[in-house]
């Protein structure tokens, strides 16, 4: 039986930021309308939808996701499902359509991705945040959700000698590539300096290694291979769906300086598109702290442990070097609504595939990956789509 | 804070006491505790296992952000201990300050006041573990 | 290409009730170490997990419930997902399950449903169960969960002439079967009159026509047609399984008096097994409030419109009538641990089609039925079921 | 409640004032607004529109069990009106007792204080429907 293909027909994000005149429902709205003008086709053509959402209980009293966004994009009746890892809320509802209709059983199907951050003041988004981690044993203990990457970047330091400046590299690039994207929360430049001196936040990790809290929303229309021929000149197509678990609390885990979910998703993932990481043109990769790219490049075979804020600091990483990572802006300069990052990472790879990502344009991007988090890293999932 | 007090209270015994598992099958030692080996699964022994409080930081971090309930500590220190039993567990670092502490750092359990929310009134007790000399 | 069958080879659930000894793990790991020994199963031999819960985030400040339950029950790096749909959650990752194992992709696949709902006060659980209507337009003004099916029911009663005595005699009969059955929460007989006669809640619904606040897990394990045949001599299939949605809000319905997502999904799950109403030999419905079991049985065809209340009041949906409704209890008596519900209707039916409800047993079932719903009934996933 | 201010101020005009949207297309009403036309969809023509406030009762019920910041109007009647203008939405019945009320009553809007929570010291404002004479 020759395997079906799934390919990308339509993408629509609203601009991260801190949106105080939309609700969750307008963000919603607002990128579900525009993945469906991308794609051409009417609502009905729509079979099912699958939406990631971290927190909307504490953030904005609203469970029953699935039903509130099949309602609210005028699709009542059809199969809505809400789907929840931490971070990893986005690429796991990607994932489940993905599925669907890889199966052979549906034609057309949405993965969509929301969080609107702003509505509750910072400190209870944090607490909400801190429900990624183990709450009895982490959170109730005083570990924040970054302590928990300071915790991480610490052994990284100690086990590799990895350097603050190489960490701080990563910042400085995210805002770069940011300045480039007009969907970014935070499009200006920042210096090295400017980042080793911003504020304490859990050191050695400071402000501006830290993704902010962002409001924000993405869809993205994915269809059978025959649909997705008849709808589109331009697909993109997904090769691999990978999905992999770890501890939820660090203490559990045979090493932090290491994230195993993402090297056993990063595996799944090459075998299923049957390549290696030396295929991989770029990735966009879950930076939720920047020690978490560092982490994320070598755990995915980028380069050997140890030595992701050497390739970063070389620029390898850089739009124009070996393997760019995160022309998007990453979590930390594109902005981190938690439920859409995994799909908003799907976009960025999607519209560097059809060459349509304007002053961060990747040369010869062909093969891209997607790498989203939960919590300190408890699930991991990797896509890989090609032109 | 939307968390209740009953978790809290259920877990008195292993936060005051250090109390976790072990499995008399294959020995491992579980803190935070485990009713499920994950080892021998079906077939392990579960039994409590008190636990010395000694053991050294495995990786740490200062605090200066801290979540509701924790902003009169500020900062504070985080770590993470390596138990000398074997298992690992997140605590706060106590009796000592930011530079006092090092990866391989000897520490000991001690029993502290954990969080006070002026708003609510709630205090939580639990462990914190400080520099052996 | 013939259709695949997928099988369930093990059930297993904690005690429904109020568990103040328990966690949310705890409960967890209960239910699943249970349904495991039930396959007789190794934990190597799953595949993936999909896991139902409505509201941990506000209920235990746990989110990231997939890594939580794959860590815990010691199944760290394989797949786990959470999905969410209200109270409907757990339907719902059954759905998940039945869908990977039917693509081919997986053998072994777990569908488990939680919650913990006694670690906070009643009315901040009241609170977390809002979240499943629309916060925004309904509980902004006051309308309660029950209220909202109350609403409903006014509209019954109005319409078609249902009368309190029959909307009770549902609860009379949802005791009388929870008496029967060891998991329940409720393991005791009420009268009409008791019924009638309990406090008020939102009238004209009282105490005795409300489900409770429920601990307690639920695990199903699904398997594809050939392990199911090599693991057990005893099968239950899966037939069908059928989702629909409806507006968020109840006033933004065509009628309060017909549950429109039920209708579409009860079809829906008809044609996939290729069935009627007719064969279906008994079924759990979600009878959250009492008038949902009436509005349930008339949706999926049972009887006419209207006549849902002369059916329970003539005994036809008594353990020996003829068409068993609830024969666990239903929701208003074994209890309803929201996320974990739907698993539990599909571990009854389960139960019934291998011979082993006890007490409670329905003579020569072949075929039964499930309907789980979200909120006022914006989900509804319908699951069917064979010997 | 863990609800914040911040969707309630965004909601003011609707809550206050009955201002819903108009689809210019289709003609279809919406209130609760929508800023999308669930029938012409993207060809939909979406403006304000303000409600006259007048309606009558499609179903009710009397609150006996309120959630926080409700208790001290218990009980309360919560009703479904539809609106002349055609929608339907949830609110209050005020001015009134339960026997006053059936399917079919004409009411009309009135600008009330829906929720007060003591401790929060929180109170928000919006319509509550009262019978007409
Ligand atoms: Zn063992
Ligand atoms: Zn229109």
């Amino acid at each position: 039986m020759t395997e079906k293909k799934v390919g990308i027909i339509g993408v629509g994000m609203t601009k991260f930021g801190e949106h105080w005149d939309m609700s969750y429902r307008d963000l919603v709205i607002g990128a579900g309308t525009k993945a469906i003008m991308d794609a051409g086709i009417e609502g009905k053509d729509i079979n099912e939808i699958y939406v990631g959402s971290m927190s909307p209980g504490t953030l904005i009293g609203q469970e029953h996701i699935g039903a509130l966004v099949a309602d609210y994009v005028g699709l009542v009746g059809i199969g809505a499902t809400r789907v929840e890892a931490a971070c990893a809320s986005g690429g796991l509802a990607l994932r489940q359509a993905y599925l669907s209709v890889k199966s052979g059983r549906n034609d057309i199907v949405v993965a969509g991705g929301a969080e609107k951050m702003t509505d509750v003041p910072t400190p209870q988004a944090a607490v909400s945040l801190a429900g990624a981690g183990d709450e009895e044993w982490e959170a109730f203990n005083g570990a924040t959700f970054p302590a928990l990457y300071a915790l991480m970047a610490q052994r990284h330091i100690y086990e590799y000698g990895t350097t603050l400046e190489q960490i701080s590299e990563v910042s400085v690039k995210s805002h770069y590539n940011a300045s480039l994207n007009p969907t970014a929360q935070f499009r200006f430049k920042v210096t090295l300096e400017q980042v080793m001196n911003s504020a304490p936040v859990a050191m050695p990790l400071r402000l501006l290694h830290c993704s902010p809290i962002t409001d924000g929303a993405a869809t993205i229309i994915l269809a059978s291979e025959e649909k997705t021929r008849e709808l589109t000149d331009n697909p993109v197509w997904i090769c691999a769906s990978a999905l992999s678990t770890d501890t939820l609390a660090l203490h559990d885990r045979k090493s932090l300086s290491r994230t195993n979910a993402a090297v056993i998703a990063g595996r799944n993932a090459y075998a299923q598109a049957g390549i290696t990481q030396e295929d991989i043109d770029f990735a966009e990769v879950h930076d939720c702290f920047s020690i978490a790219e560092i982490m994320a490049v070598e755990a995915l075979g980028f380069c050997d442990f140890g030595e992701g804020g050497k390739i970063t600091e070389n620029g390898e990483t850089g739009i124009d070097g070996r393997i760019p990572i995160n022309t998007s802006g990453g979590l930390k300069a594109k902005g981190h609504p938690v439920g859409a990052t995994g799909i908003a990472q799907a976009i960025e790879v999607a519209l560097q595939l059809r060459g349509e990502a304007g002053e961060r344009q990747v040369k010869d991007a062909e093969i891209g990956l997607t790498h989203n988090v939960g919590g300190s890293g408890a699930t991991c999932a990797v896509h890989i789509f090609s032109r | 804070m939307t968390k209740g007090l009953a978790s809290y209270w259920r877990k008195i015994p292993q936060r005051y006491n250090l109390i976790g598992t072990v499995c008399r099958k294959c020995n491992n030692k579980f803190f935070p505790p485990r009713d499920f080996c994950l080892e021998c699964r079906r077939l392990g022994k579960i039994e409590e296992f008190k636990f010395s409080g000694n053991g050294e930081v495995y990786s740490y971090s200062v605090v200066h952000a801290p979540p509701e309930g924790f902003e009169y500590q500020k900062p504070y220190i985080i770590g993470i201990i390596k138990l000398d039993e074997g298992p690992m567990l997140t605590a706060q670092l106590t009796d000592c300050k930011p530079g006092d502490i090092e990866i391989g750092k000897k520490v000991k359990a001690v029993f502290r006041k954990i969080i006070e929310c002026g708003s609510s009134g709630i205090i939580q007790y639990g462990y914190k573990f400080k520099p052996c000399n």
